[in-house]
């Protein structure tokens, strides 16, 4: 680069070589104490938990329920004894934001892993963000607990990934199970479908499984209308909604476009016998409720978790949360409600199965593949109420519930045999 | 003196992921750091010597992420490969954008206006574009360590790649400043007029620095894309060539050194506050760094390297 | 031989007429001077000559090439060079580096490029300016750097625009002797505009009047001088200086 | 037949659509054109402070509990204020100064605006939760929304107000004189600072109240500053600087290129045919349509 480097003398080559060995004496004694693999000790103090969530960005709203959640269950757990199979030891969460990016996820699960060494991730609560921590996670053995939908997670052959909630063509479909089965009460069918859905993976999916449900019942959408996540003018797409003539819209939303969605559908007086969502984000959770006002009344929106759910600890844990946090807890808070519960079993499996080493990932994966829940904490939170994992980890006994909004509040409607109130329909 | 400093930070450089015990995460956000601090060298040419103040590195580094991405996840092509095609298709768009704007003589806000255009335009093409990429992230196939295809599941192999394009990025940059090019850029900069009667076909030449410029990012995107696994249009991204633009102007504008020690300093610093405050404060990393950047400018208008140019001038003096 | 040909060209901005079909022929060797009050359309016409403005009738021929859809730089090449009338420097460039750019042009390498910029600093006499950076100058001194980046590119025509304003009368003495001095080495055809009377009647062979747009006269700096329809057009401000000069 | 009729219906809901979403993006189009002009003032942040607009408007409308709209009266005043501070903070030191330092200190406006906002109100969109024009009036086929007609009309009305000021008044002529010749303004015996720190101030008032028009109908992020910002660029170069009629005619150019582009193609396509737009008048009419510069 410059004439003057050229000239090497015999001093500066040995002081080069000097400061090269040094240099990497220092860093290799570093990297080998950094490096050293945890040893498997049979006494294990605390059990490491990644929970990565987009605490800030598009999606904060979710994120921060999640973390809300995360927070009350693992304090529930460690004060109930930790896990007592492995002597008591105690669950330490670790927080990390993933920024609402798929690259602030990936930062997050890189950090997690390689700095804090966690045992387990659970996240990332959007797909496409779980995807990319995956290829972090899966080299290194570590199980991530997603509480994301996304039907391929589990599909593409990853080893340490457990999933409970239902996936997102589940969501679509009972979507479409519940208007039908709505419309049939009163003598009526579906005839002009139109389908809305924000443009990522998780509303192209969930507004597949819609398709899909709608295709098998002999049922053709009128228009399928993709937006932008960040949109922030929803009048040119309810134009296209009016232009279709339609009398029922499924709609997969985020947070922020439904809060947008609804009073653009109250502004422009969207007229249709009704308006139901899928896959459990917005709408019908109370934070929507409260961002729209009275725009959402009425609408409704599939849930991977039921807040009414009459069991004696579902019933004492959304008392808690409620006196905590002052709200309901929905989608978000519920996934992490029985993932974290189930964990806590896997982990006491884990303890008595192989208490040389519990908390390795192949370990600890059979431990989870093992486990039928049909009581405890786990099982009286989940919708179905029963938790049994199939070979590429999503539950054998997933279902989702519908809520709608009655009055300002969110009401359990679907299943049918368990709504609290029976859904009020066509809309004025 | 000069040798030891460089023989030394050279040194530093290259041993630099064992100093950080191998540790994949911060060897991550250090190859990040770099990354962004090539990007700000390869703007030394568009912006420090041609005098273009473009916001369009988003458009660059976004496409050579596509193109490697696509061309690793759909026909198995080696990234090497991609990084350089990659840099051809941003050449290619480059030279559509930039020739029509020097021949009408686009210039100061409206050229940057124009560049910052660019990177949503082809944000929003690369998200109706399906085919090739659109709303849904592409995943690029796992390698444990596979050099000939240029993914691995190390950092530290990122690392080198990065510190091997900085270094060649430094000695291009470094040629021109001292040759013909860097002459004329400037020359062209400084009074375009005078310039173009002695001879010098402006229009070609700035073509030559954007070209340059739109390479190098783009060799930026295809690394970065290979890093973290997956492409997506959110990588056209116009805070990248704010950024860029405003750190530049921080460390000095058109000066050599200044744009790159910045970047360095002023990233690291951002990081460290992410670690620290993003947790606590979610963007609050962000205003402080905001403030940094406007403190500077407001008060060192002539930037940061020419600063501590004068700085060691007193120090020899005396 | 014929260097250059002005043919027939009109200009007009809106509706001033800048330049009247106005017809011009300057050999090989000659130098020409340019006069005319302000706004005369003297920098017009040398702008259109180097390509920075188009005519809107008209041709310009320079040696023997039809040059009207050139770009400057192209014009540049061919072997024209130009001085400007206010002083276009770079700023941040040193007069060594400034100089160099011009040579540049017709070197193959730094070495050959740096030879001749040191000849034409040699030559202009500001060998001395060589480390200093252009925005520390003065503007007499900036018009030196000019015309040695000018010289740098080794012309063959080169056109020279008020480079005597604000001289001292034994300053432009010095300036004339100097010019004619560069010509003589570098066998160049020269092109002035100037107002100041004593450097054109001094260095021109042959002197051009231009008036409002308009040639009015053309011819010997002894016969231009005598000419009525100069004394007309310059009656008044120019008239004293003129006298004074013959 | 049908499919005509159909398609000239959809073309009708969406022209009209675009001629209010342009009247509103004209008011704060003219507060940039404003400043360019009379005190050739680049200012690269303006997106920016439209965006600080919107989340005020919204701020204000949450807290209060007032319209959006409402929020307007305290906004004009409150951003006449930010223009007095930003002048001495920031502008007054390269008001001056050669574009590429304006830019480069507007820009650093950019950075901090952006993230302060995102500190304080975080990167989801917010939109207040409700507005007295959330309803529509029929027309035929054609709906309008009430929120975007009201906004579309104090919008026009406050362009006039403006006409008039700077024809009428003392100030006014001031500042379209200086638009053409600052060096004969400051002749004629005006103060070119204060006259600078007028503009400046009436350039943030439009601004303000562009902030809470915009609020009536849609959400704000972040990052909304940079579609502003470009819009109110784009438009102005559209005009070229010189008339207000000009500036309102491009807008409303605009307003149709985005309601027809998301109307009638793709919602998530409107940028590349604004910004597409944008670059194409930069390349073929450089000075604008109806510009004297």
């Amino acid at each position: 680069m410059n004439s003057r480097c050229n000239g090497l003398t015999k001093l500066q080559a040995i002081v080069v070589v000097i400061v090269l060995v040094i240099g990497v004496a220092v860093g290799g004694i570093f990297a080998i104490t950094l490096l050293q693999p945890t040893t498997p000790t049979a006494k294990v103090e605390e059990i490491r938990v990644g929970l990565v969530e987009p605490l800030t960005g598009t999606y904060a709203v979710f994120g921060n329920e999640a973390k809300m959640a995360a927070e009350l269950i693992v304090e529930q757990i460690n004060a109930q004894g930790g896990i007592k199979s492995l002597g008591g030891a105690k669950i330490k969460l670790i927080v990390e934001d993933s920024k609402s990016t798929a690259d602030g996820a990936r930062l997050a699960a890189e950090k997690l892993v390689s700095v804090d060494r966690v045992n387990v991730i659970v996240g990332a609560f959007i797909s496409a963000h779980t995807l990319t921590m995956l290829d972090v996670t899966e080299p290194n053995k570590v199980i991530v607990m997603a509480d994301a939908l996304v039907d391929y997670l589990t599909a593409r052959g990853f080893k340490y990934i457990v999933r409970l909630p239902p996936k997102a063509s589940v969501h679509g479909a009972t979507a479409v199970d519940f208007v039908v089965g709505l419309m049939k009460q009163k003598g009526e069918k579906i005839t002009r479908p139109v389908l809305v859905h924000f443009d990522g993976l998780f509303g192209e999916v969930t507004g597949d499984g819609v398709y899909q449900r709608l295709r098998d019942l002999g049922i053709k959408l009128v228009d399928r209308i993709k937006y932008p996540t960040d949109i922030t003018d929803m009048a040119p797409i309810i134009e296209r909604i009016k232009a279709a003539e339609p009398d029922v819209v499924f709609v997969v939303p985020y947070f922020a476009d439904s809060v947008l969605f609804a009073k653009a559908v109250k502004t422009l007086g969207l007229k249709v016998k009704f308006i139901a969502a899928a896959g459990g984000t917005g709408l019908a959770d109370p934070d929507s409720i409260k961002a729209a006002g009275d725009a959402v009344e009425l609408m409704t929106n599939t849930y991977s978790y039921d807040p009414f759910l009459p069991t004696e600890y579902n019933k004492k844990l959304v008392e808690d949360f409620r006196k905590r946090y002052g709200k309901l807890p929905t989608e978000a808070a519920g996934i992490i409600f029985y993932t974290l519960w189930t964990l806590k079993e896997g982990l006491e499996l884990s303890g008595q199965k192989y208490p040389q080493d519990p908390l390795n990932g192949d370990n600890l994966m059979a431990c989870f593949m093992e486990l039928d829940l049909k009581s405890g904490p786990a099982a009286e939170t989940y919708p179905t109420g029963r938790i049994k994992l199939l070979p590429n980890g999503d539950n054998m006994y997933a279902g989702a519930v519908v809520l709608q909004v009655q009055g300002g509040k969110p009401v359990l409607v679907y299943p049918f045999e368990k709504a609290q109130a029976s859904a009020i329909y066509p809309r004025p | 003196m000069r040798f030891w400093q460089l023989a030394s930070f050279g040194g530093f450089l290259l041993l630099l992921p064992l100093i950080l015990g191998l540790n994949d995460y911060y060897i991550f956000l250090t190859t990040l750091i770099l990354l962004y601090t090539v990007i700000v060298m390869a703007w030394y040419f568009i912006g420090g010597l041609a005098g273009q103040l473009d916001l369009g590195a988003g458009a660059y580094h976004g496409l050579g992420a596509v193109v490697t991405g696509y061309l690793m996840i759909y026909y198995n092509v080696s990234g090497w490969i991609g990084l350089v095609l990659g840099g051809l298709a941003a050449m290619g768009v480059a030279f559509i954008v930039g020739f029509p704007s020097f021949r009408f003589g686009l210039k100061e806000v409206w050229y940057a206006l124009a560049s910052l255009g660019l990177v949503l335009i082809l944000q929003k093409i690369f998200l109706l574009w399906t085919d090739v990429a659109g709303p849904l992230e592409r995943y690029i196939p796992f390698r444990e360590f596979d050099p000939l295809y240029m993914r691995a599941r190390a950092k530290w192999f990122y690392y080198y790649i990065t510190l091997g394009l900085l270094l060649i990025t430094f000695y291009l940059a470094h040629r021109a400043k001292r040759g013909k090019l860097g002459l004329y850029l400037v020359s062209i900069r400084d009074e375009e007029e005078a310039a173009e009667m002695l001879g010098i076909d402006t229009r070609r030449y700035k073509l030559v620095a954007l070209l340059t410029y739109s390479f190098i990012t783009a060799v930026t995107g295809g690394i970065y894309a290979s890093m973290v696994g997956f492409y997506h249009p959110i990588l056209f991204d116009g805070w990248i060539g704010i950024q860029t633009a405003t750190i530049a102007i921080v460390g000095g504008l058109g000066h050599f050194w200044g744009p790159p020690l910045t970047s360095v300093i002023l990233l690291s610093i951002a990081e460290y506050l992410r670690i620290n405050l993003g947790g606590t404060i979610p963007g609050l990393h962000q205003v402080i760094f905001g403030a940094i950047l406007i403190t500077a400018i407001l008060f060192k208008p002539a930037g940061i390297g020419p600063y501590l140019e004068s700085l060691i001038e007193k120090v020899r003096k005396r | 031989m014929k260097v250059l040909e002005v043919r027939d060209i009109t200009k007009k901005f809106g509706a001033l007429v800048a330049l009247n079909s106005i017809n011009l022929n300057v050999d090989e060797g000659e130098t020409v001077g340019i006069i005319g009050p302000n706004g005369a359309g003297k920098t017009t016409l040398f702008n259109i000559i180097t390509g920075f403005l188009k005519p809107d009738k008209g041709t310009v021929w320079i040696f023997g090439r039809n040059v009207n859809s050139w770009r400057p730089h192209k014009i540049a090449s061919l072997g024209v060079s130009r001085c400007f009338q206010i002083v276009k420097p770079f700023p941040s460039l040193t007069v060594w580096e400034t100089v160099v750019v011009g040579s540049y042009l017709k070197s193959r390498d730094a070495s050959e490029a740096h030879e001749a910029a040191l000849e034409a600093l040699k030559l202009v006499g500001i060998t001395d300016l060589k480390d200093r950076l252009s925005r520390e100058l003065n503007i007499p001194q900036l018009k030196l750097v000019e015309l040695a980046r000018s010289i740098a590119t080794r012309p063959k025509i080169l056109l020279i625009d008020e480079i005597a304003a604000g001289l001292t009368p034994t300053e432009v003495d010095k300036m004339v002797k100097k010019l004619k001095e560069i010509k003589e080495r570098l066998g160049l055809t020269l092109l002035v505009v100037e107002h100041v009377m004593k450097f054109v009647m001094g260095l021109s062979e042959r002197i051009i009047v231009l008036h409002y747009g308009e040639k009015i006269a053309e011819g010997s700096p002894e016969s231009i001088s005598k000419d009525p329809r100069v004394i007309e057009a310059y009656l008044g401000t120019k008239w004293a200086e003129m006298r004074e000069w013959s | 037949m049908d499919l005509l009729i159909d398609f000239a219906i959809s073309l009708a809901r969406n022209v009209v659509l675009g001629i209010m979403m342009g009247s509103v993006y004209a008011l704060a189009a003219m507060g940039l054109a404003l400043l360019f002009g009379v005190a050739n003032l680049i200012n690269f942040a303006h997106g920016e402070y439209v965006m600080l607009a919107m989340y005020m408007a919204y701020f204000f409308s949450v807290t209060l509990v007032i319209d959006p709209v409402v929020s307007s009266i305290i906004n004009i005043p409150l951003f006449f204020l930010i223009g007095l501070v930003t002048y001495f903070l920031f502008f007054k030191r390269v008001i001056n100064a050669p574009p590429l330092s304006q830019i480069a200190v507007t820009v650093g406006v950019v950075v901090l605006l952006r993230n302060i906002a995102l500190v304080i109100w975080q990167a989801e969109p917010k939109a207040p939760p409700f507005t007295i024009f959330s309803a529509s009036y029929e027309m035929g086929p054609i709906t309008i929304p009430l929120d975007k007609l009201f906004a579309t009309i104090i919008s026009i009305t406050s362009l006039i107000l403006l006409y008039l000021f700077l024809e009428r008044s003392k100030f006014g002529t001031a500042m379209r004189a200086a638009a053409d010749d600052v060096d004969a303004v400051s002749m004629m015996g005006i103060d070119t600072g204060r006259l600078f720190l007028l503009t400046l101030g009436i350039s943030m008032m439009l601004v303000g109240l562009s902030g809470s028009l915009i609020m009536m109908y849609q959400a704000v992020t972040p990052t909304s500053g940079l579609l502003f910002g470009l819009l109110s660029w784009a438009i102005v170069a559209l005009a070229g600087l010189g008339s207000i009629r000009g500036i309102y005619l491009a807008a409303v150019i605009f307003g149709l290129a985005d309601a027809l582009a998301s109307g009638m193609w793709d919602p998530r396509g409107r940028e590349i045919i604004l910004y597409g737009l944008f670059i194409l008048i930069l390349w073929l009419k450089p000075r604008g349509l109806w510009g004297r510069r």
